[in-house]
């Protein structure tokens, strides 16, 4: 992308944070994890979140004098990966990378709120998209002005981790008309602020997601991220941080899918051979796993530049959620369909790696939106 | 116009007419949801009397199975009338009365190999909706190698003794017979060795139980054998020439998933349904050329089953080409769900949202290209029969 | 496409028909043909020409009454799926599909050129497109009045069998802009009237392709066909018949390709053992022999169409295109991959095969072209 | 900022000011089309003198192989500092002084097997330009199977005979020497028995015939062993492991053709190409879709080039994942000259027209799946090799 870009190697530390993770997480979030907070009712172990934050996983992306091991957006690209490779959930993306990333940038009023993501006692989700796609510009929430205050009324169509999360940064017009980028202003609310009304949505992920309605909700001027009317360029590195994060998480899912599946393909014997034996399958497996790797280096590129060159990341983090997203969707389709009929049962986990890459795919810009993004930056 | 064409006109007026004097107004243009389907059966339970009434009428006229001859239960239709028939339902909105593996599958079996009294006994109570069957044919572990066939059935003298354990078995648990796969020769090669019998679920020794699937609906079940009598006259065909039948109607079976676009979508396009939902999602160029490929592909595969069904009436048959079907038919409708999940974005992935039952359904596609013999089953079968490929 | 459509199965006139034609071609037309052709740095041997000619060919969309054998467009069709399976070279596409399509709707004095045409003794070019895509309502090259009759001066940028052709159709403008779809005229002028400058282009399939300079060329009254103005509408039958046409050859092609490689995979022996026992190639031959099934339904369809219900045939004529243009580039990747190093060789057949697939897939409007028809006509 | 940062900065402002100073103005820019390109050799003549005189001064300072040891005529450069110097040449425009098979294969071949004896004689040569290399592997009929080496070298004692045929053996006709696979053991394994021989065009019994492609172009040759006599010295490597030498250059082929998308794109990406283009293509949703998807997947494909090639000098093997980079450059080069193709309309085929050498590049690029090793034989690798799946 640029010719000072540093290398997209793992280093020594970056190779000792993913084997840690994983094997953490392989002990402690395992599929099954999924599964048993499915059949509980419940989108996350709040368990889990002490552990992470125990680990430092929960200041990957805060400041060390907020108490953060501030190991930046590679680092957290490859939990983020990780956690994708068993469908690991918790509130990581929407407060560790979304909304740390967007508070370190808000000046020493939000130490404190970075201290308690760091410390896990915080959590987040951002309330952004008010239709079935992403987009910011779009937004029609209203907060009114009321002497000093706002009153914010509207809704936000589909909030990750709105329905669990302690806070909620939300995208509000203060001037301007849906559609335009300007007279948008980010606050930063207690979600158990009156008035607001937190429907949690049954999805096929089996995530945290709500719909979030403001009826009058009340938030002052101390509650804004940011310049008022200007809360895209507040929320700008959140947004790149949480899709560069998410398209790792989803590169992870592509390779997780793969490994199962290969497992299967070198296990299950079928016409009296093993089916990995045949050639058709083994060279859909060999693209399956070329297209992963792509992706990969996709994105160890979005983290590297948002680490060190912030301002010039926009094209590579649309290139890594574009690159994830697709990959994803190849993995899957190729998981269950290789798996056969037993991948179709819900007794078996492949179809949980299918679920989340639908959702995945769409939160934060689905491939379409990130592939204009590329061009529009391309000049074409 | 020729005398058949006149015909033709003649019958599609009737037919018309026939519908709309028959079928009850407030089943036309009804989406045709899943809760819409008429299955029958001992255990069935309409949702209104209009579906009743309608089932009874196109009894009374042999319209549940339409090319079926008259003493069955049929209408005794030709290929021609058949396809007029399917069209002015469709154009005039109203439901299939009738929907059933005994009409798709038995019923055909029963037709190409059973003997008389099975004929009789059997099919008049498919037409009429009162008995509702169930295929057993995939068993564990066994996946697409059909004929590897574990279930056995010992001959006893007076009956046959059955053991052994089936998957895949659609709706067993409302089902109130199965046909089956058993094995009759253990010595014999794979293929042989294999019989096609029937069954009654209330036999003692028969259990099932339902299979929870990704979509979260159980529309499969297991079903266990555990030392079932069946009598010797329920076995349809040759003894140990069961795999024959299991050919003749994996071959009717794939030709008919090939053609299942049904569902959510009851008759509609993908383009069509886009173009009229709010926002216009087809402005994004992706989404756009997506739409437009399988535009070009559906309504390119929609002749291409026209064509092939007009062959077989032609008396020319369709043979190993029905795996084409199959494998094209169902990669088009998994990237036809695909794409409604594309352009319902974050609203597609509610089990319950705005798009009524979208993801289960998108989800259910996924076994298209599984269920009847898997694509890659498919790709070999036209490679090594079709284009005669050899094998090294 | 509509409920009374008749079936797409060949009749037996129409098995007659292919059978006597493929047979024909194979001894008259085979690939070798087209190699000695281009070669001799000929575009097409005229003693082929008069072949067709005898068996009516020539004539087969001519009404009988002007000495044609008028036997359709489902016919026509299938005369060009078997020139397409050895790349058969003549005018017949422009001459007997086009023009003569063109001409029988243009009333008693077109009767002299149709015999003409049927007879095998006037050809025809269709003097249509200005720029490198297909844009029939782009023309610009400008018919001025003068009195009586018209001076035509611009450039044809690309028109089929334009140097050899001893007749030529051409659009041109009399009134309006470029852009603009009324304000065309048809002509149809002798090719060596003066000031018409015919360019040879050089193409990859060696086939006869000429840019057209029109330098003041005259024309009258009597040289128009339909009406002035109204060109587009005169033109349209000879369009759709062109473009049904030109997709059949297409798909013709697509299984001579096809079915020469099927032959190279049975007989070539890699690895010790026959590399069409190798099962990724057969699920992708198999994979491509569906493609071309599908495919000829749509070209079946569209021939029946323009036969029984030409007012209605644009959908169907689009879609026969469309597909066919991605069925031949399929088929010929597949082809000349599978074929190896010796594909990459001119003494093989294989790579013109990929050539001619290439100017057949741009020629009268290419996918995206056809696919935005399609679109429009199904509403979206 | 790090020392060994500081270090590169420094030298990327050195290399290009001694570029900028040494780079006659007129080659500076100029498309890298065939006619451009410096192989070097016996019988090579230079276009003009800005060639001759860049030539010379690369070589001078050792720049035509810049990461080889200074005592055969290279830079010395570490990788990173060859990265930079890449990148200023493309950024200045600066066409490579000299290409060539003994840069590209040859040299790292011996640089890893030669002893010094055959280093000494053979690399400063090929950084000077003076004598050109050709590649001799493929044997008529053998395709994918490299192994499958039927010319013989036979061991007279003082000499190699040898006897046989090669076939794509680049500019033959243009080329000094040769280094070939030859069998010198028939009764050993297909893998074992192979050896890797040098030897000069001009030996008598040489003979070569080029091949017409489908592009028109002639690049490749066939090339004739009839009794050459080759001295024994000429053998590189240890008699019979040829294989190995083979392995290790098709792995630095590969990665070299996956990097490939020269010729008339220059450092130029497709969307570039066409962004600058009169007349809207790209308005066209189909041409946009293909052009986005192609830019997302070059793109990715492009850091991935730079992540291995960074392994690789970490020291970490690249190994048989050499084969995806084969594989998935090549598909992507593809690609991008059937949409460069789609998007020239009628002017893309004519073989000289407005796209000037369009049609013939596009046409050469379909060798790029096939030369160095098939798509398929890359898949298997990546399965077999990488994937570790099973035989049987």
């Amino acid at each position: 992308m640029n010719d000072m870009t540093p290398s997209l190697l793992d280093t020594e530390d970056e190779v000792m944070l993913r084997d840690a993770a994983r094997g953490f997480i392989a002990d402690f979030a395992p599929v099954s994890a999924l599964r048993a907070n499915r059949d509980a009712g419940r989108a996350h172990d709040p368990a889990l979140w002490a552990e992470m934050a125990q680990m430092g996983w929960t200041g990957v992306l805060v400041p060390e004098d907020a108490g953060g091991a501030d190991m930046g957006h590679r680092a957290a690209g490859i939990l983020s990966e990780e956690m994708g490779r068993t469908l690991a959930a918790s509130p990581f993306l929407s407060t560790a990378v979304i909304a740390a990333s967007v508070l370190r940038d808000a000046g020493p009023r939000a130490h404190g709120a970075l201290q308690a993501i760091a410390a896990g006692e915080a959590t987040y989700a951002l309330a952004l998209d008010e239709g079935p796609k992403f987009a910011p510009a779009a937004t029609a929430l209203q907060a009114e002005r009321q002497g000093n205050a706002f009153r914010l009324s509207g809704a936000k169509a589909f909030v990750a981790d709105g329905s669990t999360a302690g806070r909620i940064l939300v995208l509000a017009r203060t001037s301007g008309m849906a559609g335009d980028d300007a007279g948008l202003t980010l606050f930063d609310i207690d979600a158990a602020r009156a008035g607001l009304d937190r429907q949690t949505l049954s999805t096929i992920d089996s995530r945290d997601h709500a719909r979030l309605v403001f009826d009058g909700v009340e938030a002052t001027g101390d509650d804004i991220i940011g310049d008022l009317d200007n809360g895209l360029a507040a929320l700008r590195p959140g947004l790149q941080a949480g899709q560069a994060a998410l398209a790792a998480e989803l590169t992870g899912l592509a390779g997780g899918a793969a490994a199962i599946t290969l497992g299967y393909l070198k296990d299950r014997r079928q016409f009296d051979r093993t089916i990995g034996s045949f050639q058709a399958l083994q060279h859909r497996a060999a693209h399956l796993w070329s297209e992963i790797e792509v992706t990969a280096s996709a994105i160890a590129n979005a983290g590297r530049l948002l680490d060190h060159m912030p301002a010039d990341a926009g094209l590579a983090v649309s290139l890594a959620k574009a690159r994830a997203a697709q990959t994803a969707k190849l993995a899957v389709s190729e998981a269950v369909q290789m798996h056969g009929g037993i991948g179709m049962t819900d007794a078996h986990d492949i179809g949980f790696f299918m679920k989340r890459a639908r959702v995945g795919a769409e939160w934060l810009g689905d491939y379409g939106h990130h592939a204009a993004v590329i061009a529009a930056l391309r000049g074409f | 116009m020729s005398d058949a064409t006149e015909d033709l006109a003649g019958f599609r007026a009737d037919i018309a007419a026939w519908i709309s004097a028959n079928c009850p107004a407030p089943l036309l243009g009804r989406p045709m949801d899943e809760n819409a389907i008429v299955w029958g059966g001992r255990k069935w339970t309409f949702t209104d009397d209009n579906q009743r009434l309608w089932l009874e009428r196109a009894v009374a006229r042999g319209l549940t199975a339409p090319r079926w001859p008259v003493e069955y239960g049929g209408a005794g239709l030709t290929r021609a009338q058949e396809k007029i028939y399917r069209e002015e339902m469709e154009r005039l909105g109203a439901p299939p009365p009738l929907e059933s593996f005994g009409l798709w599958m038995l019923g055909p079996a029963l037709l190409e190999f059973g003997n008389p009294e099975q004929k009789a006994e059997h099919l008049p109570k498919i037409t009429r909706g009162q008995i509702r069957w169930c295929q057993g044919y995939s068993e564990p572990g066994a996946g697409s190698d059909l004929a590897n066939v574990q279930t056995r059935a010992e001959d006893m003298g007076d009956h046959w003794l059955v053991n052994g354990q089936k998957i895949w078995t659609s709706y067993a648990d409302r089902a109130d017979w199965i046909f089956a796969l058993v094995r009759t020769d253990r010595d014999a090669p794979k293929h042989k060795g294999i019989s096609f019998l029937l069954m009654d679920m209330e036999t003692p020794g028969i259990t099932t139980r339902p299979i929870r699937l990704i979509s979260g609906k159980s529309p499969f079940c297991e079903t266990f054998f555990d030392n079932v009598k069946v009598p010797k006259t329920n076995l349809v065909g040759e003894l140990n020439r069961g795999w024959d039948i299991a050919k003749y109607l994996l071959t009717h079976e794939r030709e008919m998933i090939g053609g299942g676009a049904r569902g959510l979508l009851g008759g509609r396009s993908v383009s069509q349904i886009l173009a009229s939902q709010e926002g216009d999602v087809l402005a994004d160029p992706v989404l756009r050329a997506e739409t437009m490929q399988l535009e070009v592909d559906a309504l390119a595969f929609g002749l291409t089953m026209e064509r092939y069904k007009d062959q077989a009436e032609a008396g020319r048959g369709v043979g190993n080409a029905s795996a084409m079907l199959k494998y094209y038919g169902t990669e088009l409708n998994k990237r036809r769900y695909e794409l409604l999940m594309a352009t319902a974005g974050s609203e597609g992935v509610e089990w319950d949202g705005p798009h009524g039952g979208l993801a289960p359904e998108w989800l259910r596609t996924k076994a298209n290209s599984i269920e009847g013999g898997t694509t890659e089953v498919m790709l070999d079968i036209i490679a090594k029969r079709v284009l005669e490929m050899p094998n090294q």
